[in-house]
Parts: structure tokens; C-alpha cells; sequence
């Protein structure tokens, strides 16, 4: 039974996980660094504990901390969010060795879905369609054979890989091994194992994934599908729920596909099986996220699963309280990905003070928040702020909710992906569904276009408070007990005017 | 009062009169209002409703108007009469530091000390939050010197690389 | 065509409208008074309009400054919100002389629904039951005959009544004519019209009610049903939707009723149909409400229908997008009416400024809020400070929601009913959905306890806060540029202590 | 550093050490941040994690926890041995204000000069915010004067009935 749940994560994920524990009753514990001492899971959780320094591998990296951390606090289970530890096959068999629930797969399907070769090769196995590609362990011959066999452009990738290290794109022959030692020692350098393989590059995919959830008796569903296609350097910007490019019987036989994969592992608990699909509606497995994924509140937002809640369920050994035929897809979903970039200058990350903060909300609008007014963003963690997901009865609806919500949406004193999102919004391709993975990246240049009636507008305010400032500083003191600031005038109004 | 505002590029003259404002001979009814604790400001200009986020900074305002940010320096129109700025071009010759916009770690060093750089060709590579940023030359020239080597962690303002044009 | 609309109304509900006219496109413009400058829907509209000082009939119930409002700025459609001039005919009437579009009903319905009496003969007429009482223009002896025939204890009603002004309960024959002079000097005070009737009083009755929407070409649906029985003062606290007293074939039958009584009058645009349903089953007729409901958010959290957009489209002359049997329920939404009063001090109005605010937000919940940081409450309006809406697959999960939601809504500077809210969810008889409109009042007595653990606790935080102050004053000057409050640490952390 | 705390009816002798707090004889680990901009505190008592609004009023401090209100005097030991306070019940004989705790409209005035009243009885009924309040005598007296009549608007503290008790 769990009865206190030690959430190894920070910033949104952990708020959202912690939020869920307490509706279900289960006292929680915090974990944080020193520059995440006043931060929103720190004061969220009924306790918190500091686990070290900044720096992710002395505090949330570090299985010691936290294994330590639940034992001294009584927590009897483990949530590892994503990134951090979330998909750390070490950390998973730690907590069960040290008596800790880890809410999560087991180890094995955690290392075993790491290795992305060795999941492409049971899933072959299983008859699930892959990409074309190559097995490990080929020396430079083999590969340029294979490559061959393939054809260009290709993939190059690292077994371990991940986030888009190790990869490489290779468009003839002649650029191949160099390519391939470029890899090997990027990917050597970032996992510590430089293996790789060839894989096909299916030309024109969008990247469609499907939720799966599995308890401890082989029950074993999924709850429907997202698309991803809106990336920039494989990091997702923007996801929906349903994929737009999904028709119900290709729906279902994708659906149909997770399942399988799934159940070929004998998975238990949340997770996501991504493939990519072409433009002729043929669709490659890609590999399984052994966690909870960012974009986890689209699914719930159209399926109405507490997605947290079922993890949690799960975990505790009770069986899956809903039947494939129980899930029922309502609407759309749209997520924006907050982070703090300057989508005007290359989505630069973007540090400092947050010093005003105004989160949208009203019907069909949630906000996952992981900052508040006077959060410092700080250099040493991901740059993702919140998360704006808009539901609407169709996909316009959607869109133009999300289009609202974002004009709502007031961050101060940083720059945010804000206005990229707003931009997306309003392109046809966009609208129209016509986009694949590389239509961000590609086809998508913001520009910043400052309009003259916004510079006069600037000009004005800013000229009116230095008029303020002015006579403020000139006049004698004001008299006390008067609440100035609040009937903060500077003009008389219409009436004066126009009367 | 008279005041000459300069934002971006453009300059206006807006007079603030008891009860009305003049932008370049245009009046405009306006009403603005602060939404305390922030330094946030509700504007009306014409009844159209703004919503605006202004600080002094050396004395220049930042103001944020949907989200975009403008610096705008406010002149009394007296004071500013007497301090028109005289162009300042790039000087020929002059040598450029390259600071780090950002706290992080140096992935690699693309450039050596004698080489030449063009405008725009990238000089080194940065780390931060999780992200790889390329850092180029603003202007063609000659690296003078490389300051940091690869792995190093700095720290926001640190001089980089020197170039000389 | 819509294009530009002018909402005559302020605080949350202002802002809601505001926000489905900026989705949809629509131009939008605001109104307020003196003391509501600042307030959200001004700054959230596309342009602001004083309309006159705090006192509602010389700004918000000023239906010429309104008119000319619309016509000075270009709007071409009024909505009026709930409250204020919502079921004002005469407003309606205006607006159409005016040739402005009011989004509601006709004004003829509005003046028929408004006349209690007149209502409850039209619907008797057509068959529908309504509590057995009395029709109008009684004298006294016709009453006392009446009076008995109905039998005791019973209610005497105003025919203009509304939010229990010139209401009566009595008891017993000999309380009968004096009661009835009372109400009817109220009633008269308070609308201009001492008319009165005598009811019924329904004992153990639920709150019932039913979300209906009309088009203009004669289509009539309703969205389900919600129930309001937890009301103090005859205003409501708590909505949800559904009602947990309905089973299937009594929620279709009374559903068809509200339909039916629709059709009665033709009516159009959204109205809620109010029925009280007796411990037997027993459904009567009460009345009508021309205009979008407080509670409209459970009914548009558990549809999916955005209630305003529907309400902006029959505006616009369009038919219904929905048939009956294209509205489907799903799950369970809860609203809680957080307004700034003292629920410990028999809920007096708390006045005072808003110094901070933090919303909830997460998995199904949404927050429709009236006030900012900053906000000063003004003793000219409703006490209506934002709705929390929890949504859930079940009621049981929609509780549970809503008491994490309540934990983490912050209002400082004001009381506010969040205690109450806390306990009522807490309370076995509202988890077990047994109780009745009298339920609130009669047998929910809040306590406050102040837990010794909290003094502790609290004293603890002032004597830091002191120490940290007297150290301060007696430091020398803080050396410029250090950031200190960020870092604002006043203790060791655990490792000091204990390792 | 030792403070003599009291909140309510309680209270504590804290004492602040470096590295440590003791109140009442018990040690415990403390941490506490401001949320800058507001007066917002996180608390984490032995790692337990507390959220408090403080401000400081008239030499007191109010202290908001799980939305409850607490007053409380902080004073430094020697201080508060000098400064025990004598316990000042209600002088019999005395007269009492009431006062509007609102701004509002006088809709009825129930009692008379003259008129005997206890503890409890209600005065005069005030409307504010579309709500009936009624206003009660704290004690058993006689009523002295009343201040105002029906219909007339009211600022907050206002006198509006004088009591000798």
C-alpha cells in the first residue's frame, strides 16, 4: 500500500504529481536543491528535504540522496517524474532493493526499452514494423553495406541515445564513416557507450505516440493517441490529442499495435509507444517512454484520466479500473510548452527574475505551472516554465481557446516561447494540420515585427510616469494615510474631454 | 510640459496637458493607473485598454507592451535641446569583446587566436540549461584572443574571445 | 452578424464573457464604475468605458449610459451577464429599440418569467405541476380560506420576488395575516409591487434545476440538470451537476418537463428551469431564470458545451449546432462560490485589499476569478470573489479535487468562505448527497479551532521574523547590489543540525 | 537571543541560536524564506513544510496559516519581565461605542436611548454588499444614544449606538 510518496523530481512535474497525491490522501515528501529551496513543489509537499547543490548530479541525479531521503523520511514509494532519474533502470532496481515502491516498469523493461537496438530487434521479432535499419555491433564495412541496402538519407544513432544526441544525418555515401565516428564519440561522451546503428529516415513523418497503462495481472490498454510533430533539435514544442492525421481505423489498428508492443515486454504502469508515421499512412515503431511524458495532460484532458492517479493506482497492485472499451476520447487537446527561450533569437535560453506572473484560466484551460512571482530561472535545469493545455469541443475550438489563453498569459522579466506559440497558432499550416517534424524547425521563422501603434503606446506610458515621477519628486510630502498608489490617476477622462 | 520621447528609431513630442495629452500635435484622452504591488500599468488611450509593465532602468523605461519589450528614454524637451547625441559609428580598427549572455559550460571552441572571422560565423559553443547556443561574431575581423577553453564553466559577462576589426 | 459586444456587467463573470467574445473574434468592450478602474474585465476588454460613480443604479443598473455606451463605441450587441439588468425587460426592450442585438431572451419572456405568478399559471395551464398555491389578487379572507386549503406550514411569496425579499414561512393560522401584511410591505419597498401569493413549502426539498438553450427557429434542448440545495439566505453556495437525488428516468422526465416549460413561451437564448424535487420524487415547477447562471460552469464542465459561445450564436441568429440526443454527460463538476465573507462570523462581508492571490490550477480544475492582487473589495457589490470548479470522472474524485483545489487557494488580506467549503467537503452528510436546502443553514455550524500545533507554529514564524528584523536594524549598511531577501535564509538547514 | 512569545492564550519562551531554535525547552530544525514580492514565507519546521503570510501591525505580528488568522507579540525576554501586563477586565459603569464594522446602509434601527439591553440582543440591522448584518450589543446595558436612523449611509467605525453598561 503506499501511504507516503517521495516525489525525485522539481518545477511543474512535481507539482502536478504532488497535487494528485493529495487528492488521493497520501502524505508527501519533497526533495530539493539550494536553488530550489523557495520553489512551488518545496512548499507544495507536507515535507521537504534538501538533497545537495544545484548542479543535477549532486542532488536530483544522485540515487544515494534520494534512496536516503525516503528512508529517513518513512516514504515508501518513489515517483521519478520524467527526465532526471525517470528512466535510470539503476535508480528502479535501488528502490526495490532498498524496500521502496518505485512508480514506474520494472528495471528489466526499463533497460531493456533503453536499449533502443535491442527494442527495435524485439519488436521485429514480434512482427511490429520498424524502420529499416540495422542491427548493433557491424563494423564499418557491414554499416556502409547496410547503408547501402538502406539508402540515403539515413539515420545515424546511439543505442543509448536520447534528445537527439548521437544522431547524425547523413545524405550520401561519401559522408558515412565520418559521420559515424562523429556519433560513436558523441554518443561515447554522453552515455558512456559509443554503440550505434543505421536507421532509415522516413521522409515527410510525424511523430504520433500512444498511452499505454498495464497493471501487475497482464491487463494491458491504451488511451488513445498524440501528435508531436512540432519539434525544434527533437525537443517537443507543441502536442495534440487525437493526431489529426489519424483516420478511426488506422486509430485503432496503431492502438492495437501499442498494446502489443507492450504487452511483448510484459509492461506495468505508464507509458509511451511512439512511432512515426508517413505520409502514406505506414507507421514505424520508434521506441517506448518507460514514464510519464510532458505532454501526459493532453490525454487526460480528452479522456478525462487522472493519468497521475492511475500511475499511483498501479504502483499500489490494484488492477486497471478501466477496460479498452471504457476509454473514451471527448474533443480535442492542444499543449504549449512555456519555456523560457527568445524564440526571437534562436530560443536562446533566457535567465533571470520572473518579477510578474499572470496564468490564463476560464473554460477548457488548465495551467501546469512550475514558477511563481520571484522564481529566478536558473541555468542548471530545463527551461520548461509551464504548460497551457486548451481543450475544445473540435480542434478549432482548441486553437482558438489556446490563442486566448496565450494573449492572457503574462510573464514578466524573462523571455518565453510566448510569442512563438501565438505565431503557430495563426498559420494555416498549423491550422491546417499540414506539418511534419520538420515543419518548426524549416518552414517556421518568427520575425519581430515592433508595430508603429505599439511604439507610440509605449511612448506615451512611459512618458506619463516619467511625468509622474517628476511632479511626485517636486511636490512636498504627501500627506500620510493617504493610499496614493492605488487611485493612481494621471488624466481626467472622456468626460473631461468630450463633454 | 513638453517632453521629446525616443523609442527605437522614432521620436515623438508629447505634451501633457491638465486633463489631455498631445503626441505629435494628435490629443488623445488617456487614463493610466498602476496595479499594485507590480509595476504593472493599466492604460486607456481613447478607451482602448492596454496593459503595460514599465521599469527605470539608468534612467531609460523598459516597457513591456504584448509581450515585447522597448526601451524608451524621456526627455524634457528644454533638457533635451541641449543633448542631441552625435552619431557613433563602429570605429575601425577598435578591438570587441565577446561576453557570455549566459552563465554555462564551453562544449567547444571553433576558433583560434590569428584567425580570421567573418560577421555572423560562429566563434564558440555554450551550454546552458540543457541547451547548445552558438555564439558569432557581431563583425568581421581577427581573433585577437580565446580566453576559455572547452569545458570551462562561466559565468554570465565573462569575456570569451577578443576580436579586433 | 455580431461583431463588437458590450458587456454590461463587471467581475468575474465580465471576464468570462469577455474571454469566449475574444475566442470567437469578436470586438469586446467594457464598463465600469469609479471604484472598478482597475478591475480584470477592464483591462481584458478591447476598450474600457466609465459609465459613473460606485452606486449600481448610477453605472451598472443605468440602462441610458449603457445605450449610448453601445452606440458611442460601435457595439452592436449588449450581453448583460447574470445580475444587474440581466432579467430586466426593460433593458432587453431598450436594446432592441436602440436596434443593438441583447443577448438573452425576447424581452416579453423575460416580463412573463419575471411575474412569479403569471409564470406558475402558464405552466399549470399546460400541465406542468408546480407546489399547490394560490393565484393572485386575493384579498385576506380569500387567503385564510386558501391558506387552509394548501395547509401549514407554507410560504407567502411576492409575484416580483427574487432572492427571498417579501418572503414568509409560517407556521400556524394565527401567524397568517400578519405575515402576509409584512411580506407584502416588503415586497412593495423593495420592487414597487406588494402583489403576493401563498405556496406550498415543499419539506426536504431539493434545489433542482436544468440548463436550456433555444434557437431562434423553434429548437429547444436542455444540457442536463445541476443541483443548488446547499444555499444559506436563499443564495447559493455549492452547485454541481449532475444532481446526485436523479436517477435516469427521472433526470429524462424532468429534463423533458424543462424542455416543455421552454417551449411554453417560446423562449430563446440560454435559461435555467428551477424545480424542487420532494423526498418522494415529487417535482414542481418554480420558476425561471432568463439569463446565464452563477453555476453555469458544472453544467459546461461535465457537456463540454461552452455556454456563452452557445448563447453568442443564437445571438447571431444561428441555429443550434447540438440536437438532444447529441449532449452527453460526463462525469461529475462541483462549484464552490468563494466570496469575501466571514463563514466563522455568520458570514458578514470582509472589505479589505486583496494583498495576495494564488489560484489553483491541474487536472480539472478551473478557477473563473473577479479579483487580482491588489484588489480592494468595495461594499457596492456582490461578495462574489471567483468560482472554483473541480471536475471529476466520478463525484467522489470531483470532491476530492475540490478539497486539494481549496487547500491550495491562497486569498490573503480578506475573509473569505474557503473554511466553509473545506468543512462542507469534509462533512459525511454532503459526501453521502444527503441533504436538502435546509441542510446549509440549519444543521452546518462552522467552529473555528485553532490548533495548538498551529500557534506553535505561528509563533515560530513571528519570532523568526522579529529576530530577523531586530538584526537588521542593528547591522550596519547592507552592502549595494547583494540581493539579499532573495536568499533570505534564516536558519541551518538539517545537515547542520544533524550531521 | 530569547523572545517571549504570545499568540492567543499561549505562551512561548523561543530561542534563537545559530544553527538552531529551541522553543520551550525543545530543539528544532528551522528553515525560513520570504517569497519575494509578497510577504509570503515558506517554513520548514523539521522539514515540514508551512506556508505563512506575515505583516506586521502596531508592534504585533499577524500571522496567516491554513487561511486562519493569529496575533502575535514577539518581545525580547528582558523586555517582556519589565512589561507583564495588568489584566484590565471592563470597568462597570463604563460607555462602549459600537462602531460600523462595514461601510454600509442603516436598514433598521431596533433600540431606543433609554432602552435596557443584554448581551446579544441586536441593535440595528446595517446592509452592505447586497447582505443584512446585524449588529448586537457585546453586554448587558442601557442603550445612551443612537447616532444614526434608517436609510442613513455609513463610513466604517462610525458610532452608531452609545451602551453604559
Amino acid at each position: 500500500m503506499l501511504e507516503k510518496v517521495l516525489v525525485a523530481n522539481r518545477g511543474e512535474i512535481a507539482v502536478r504529481i504532488l497535487r494528485t497525491c493529495r487528492e488521493l490522501g497520501l502524505r508527501t515528501v519533497a526533495v530539493y536543491s539550494d536553488v530550489d529551496r523557495s520553489a512551488l513543489h518545496v512548499r507544495y509537499a507536507d515535507e521537504s528535504y534538501l538533497i545537495g547543490p544545484a548542479p543535477p548530479r549532486e542532488s536530483y541525479l544522485s540515487i544515494t540522496r534520494l534512496i536516503e531521503t525516503a528512508k529517513r523520511s518513512g516514504a515508501n514509494a518513489i515517483h521519478p517524474g520524467y527526465g532526471f532519474l525517470a528512466e535510470n533502470a539503476d535508480f528502479a532496481r535501488a528502490c526495490r532493493e532498498a524496500g521502496l515502491i518505485f512508480i514506474g516498469p520494472r528495471p528489466e523493461v526499463i533497460e531493456l526499452m533503453g536499449d533502443k537496438i535491442a527494442a527495435r530487434q524485439v519488436m521485429q521479432a514480434a512482427g511490429i514494423p520498424v524502420a529499416p535499419g540495422t542491427a548493433s555491433g557491424l563494423d564499418d564495412a557491414e554499416l556502409e553495406a547496410a547503408a547501402q541496402r538502406i539508402g540515403y538519407p539515413l539515420l545515424v544513432k546511439a543505442a543509448a541515445g536520447g534528445g537527439g544526441k548521437g544522431m547524425r544525418i547523413v545524405h550520401s555515401a561519401a559522408d558515412l564513416l565520418s559521420a559515424i565516428a562523429a556519433a560513436r564519440h558523441e554518443a561515447e561522451a554522453a552515455f558512456g557507450d559509443g554503440t550505434i546503428y543505421l536507421e532509415r529516415i522516413i521522409e515527410g513523418a510525424r511523430h504520433i505516440e500512444f498511452q499505454i497503462l498495464g497493471d501487475h495481472y497482464g491487463n494491458i490498454i491504451h488511451l488513445g493517441d498524440r501528435e508531436c510533430s512540432i519539434q525544434r533539435r527533437y525537443q517537443k514544442l507543441v502536442e495534440e490529442s487525437p493526431a489529426i492525421a489519424l483516420d478511426d481505423a488506422l486509430r485503432q489498428e496503431m492502438g492495437q499495435v501499442a498494446v502489443q508492443v507492450a504487452k511483448e515486454v510484459g509492461y506495468t504502469n505508464a507509458g509511451t509507444v511512439e512511432f512515426l508515421l508517413d505520409a502514406q499512412g505506414n507507421f514505424y515503431f520508434m521506441e517506448v517512454n518507460t514514464r510519464l511524458q510532458v505532454e501526459h495532460c493532453v490525454t487526460e484532458a480528452v479522456t478525462g484520466v487522472d493519468l497521475v492517479k492511475e500511475q499511483l493506482r498501479i504502483a499500489a497492485g490494484r488492477r486497471l479500473s478501466l477496460r479498452q472499451e471504457d476509454v473514451r476520447m471527448r474533443g480535442w487537446a492542444i499543449e504549449c510548452r512555456i519555456t523560457a527561450e527568445d524564440p526571437y533569437n534562436n530560443f536562446r535560453p533566457s535567465l533571470g527574475r520572473i518579477v510578474g506572473l499572470y496564468e490564463p484560466s476560464g473554460p477548457g484551460v488548465r495551467v501546469d505551472s512550475g514558477v511563481h512571482e520571484g522564481f529566478e530561472i536558473s541555468p542548471y535545469y530545463d527551461s520548461l516554465i509551464g504548460k497551457l493545455v486548451a481543450w475544445g469541443e473540435t480542434r478549432g475550438e482548441a486553437i482558438l481557446r489556446m490563442r486566448r489563453a496565450l494573449e492572457e498569459y503574462r510573464i514578466i522579466g524573462i523571455k518565453t516561447t510566448i510569442p512563438f506559440h501565438q505565431e503557430l497558432m495563426n498559420s494555416t499550416r498549423f491550422i491546417g494540420g499540414q506539418f511534419d517534424t520538420t515543419f518548426a524547425e524549416e518552414s517556421f521563422v518568427l520575425v519581430e515585427e515592433k508595430l508603429e501603434e505599439h511604439l507610440k503606446i509605449a511612448a506615451i506610458a512611459a512618458t506619463l510616469l516619467a511625468h509622474h515621477r517628476r511632479n511626485q519628486a517636486r511636490s512636498t510630502i504627501t500627506p500620510a494615510g493617504q493610499r496614493r498608489a492605488s487611485n493612481w490617476k494621471m488624466f481626467g477622462r472622456w468626460r473631461m474631454l468630450r463633454r | 510640459m513638453r517632453y521629446v520621447t525616443t523609442i527605437e528609431d522614432k521620436t515623438f513630442v508629447i505634451e501633457i496637458k491638465e486633463g489631455e495629452i498631445i503626441v505629435d500635435g494628435q490629443a488623445h484622452a488617456v487614463d493610466m493607473r498602476r496595479i499594485e504591488p507590480l509595476s504593472l500599468y493599466s492604460l486607456l488611450i481613447d478607451n482602448l485598454s492596454h496593459e503595460t509593465f514599465i521599469e527605470e532602468r539608468e534612467g531609460k523605461y523598459c516597457v513591456v507592451l504584448q509581450g515585447k519589450l522597448y526601451t524608451v528614454q524621456v526627455q524634457e524637451e528644454r533638457a533635451w535641446q541641449q543633448t542631441v547625441p552625435p552619431l557613433t559609428p563602429l570605429v575601425a580598427g577598435g578591438e570587441i569583446s565577446i561576453k557570455s549572455p549566459l552563465p554555462g559550460l564551453v562544449l567547444e571552441v571553433l576558433v583560434t587566436a590569428g584567425q580570421a572571422v567573418r560577421a555572423g560565423e560562429a566563434l564558440l559553443v555554450l551550454e546552458s540549461m540543457k541547451m547548445r547556443t552558438d555564439l558569432s561574431s557581431p563583425y568581421d575581423g581577427v581573433v585577437q584572443e580565446v580566453h576559455v577553453a572547452a569545458h570551462d564553466q562561466v559565468t554570465q559577462g565573462r569575456t570569451l574571445v577578443t576580436i579586433s576589426t
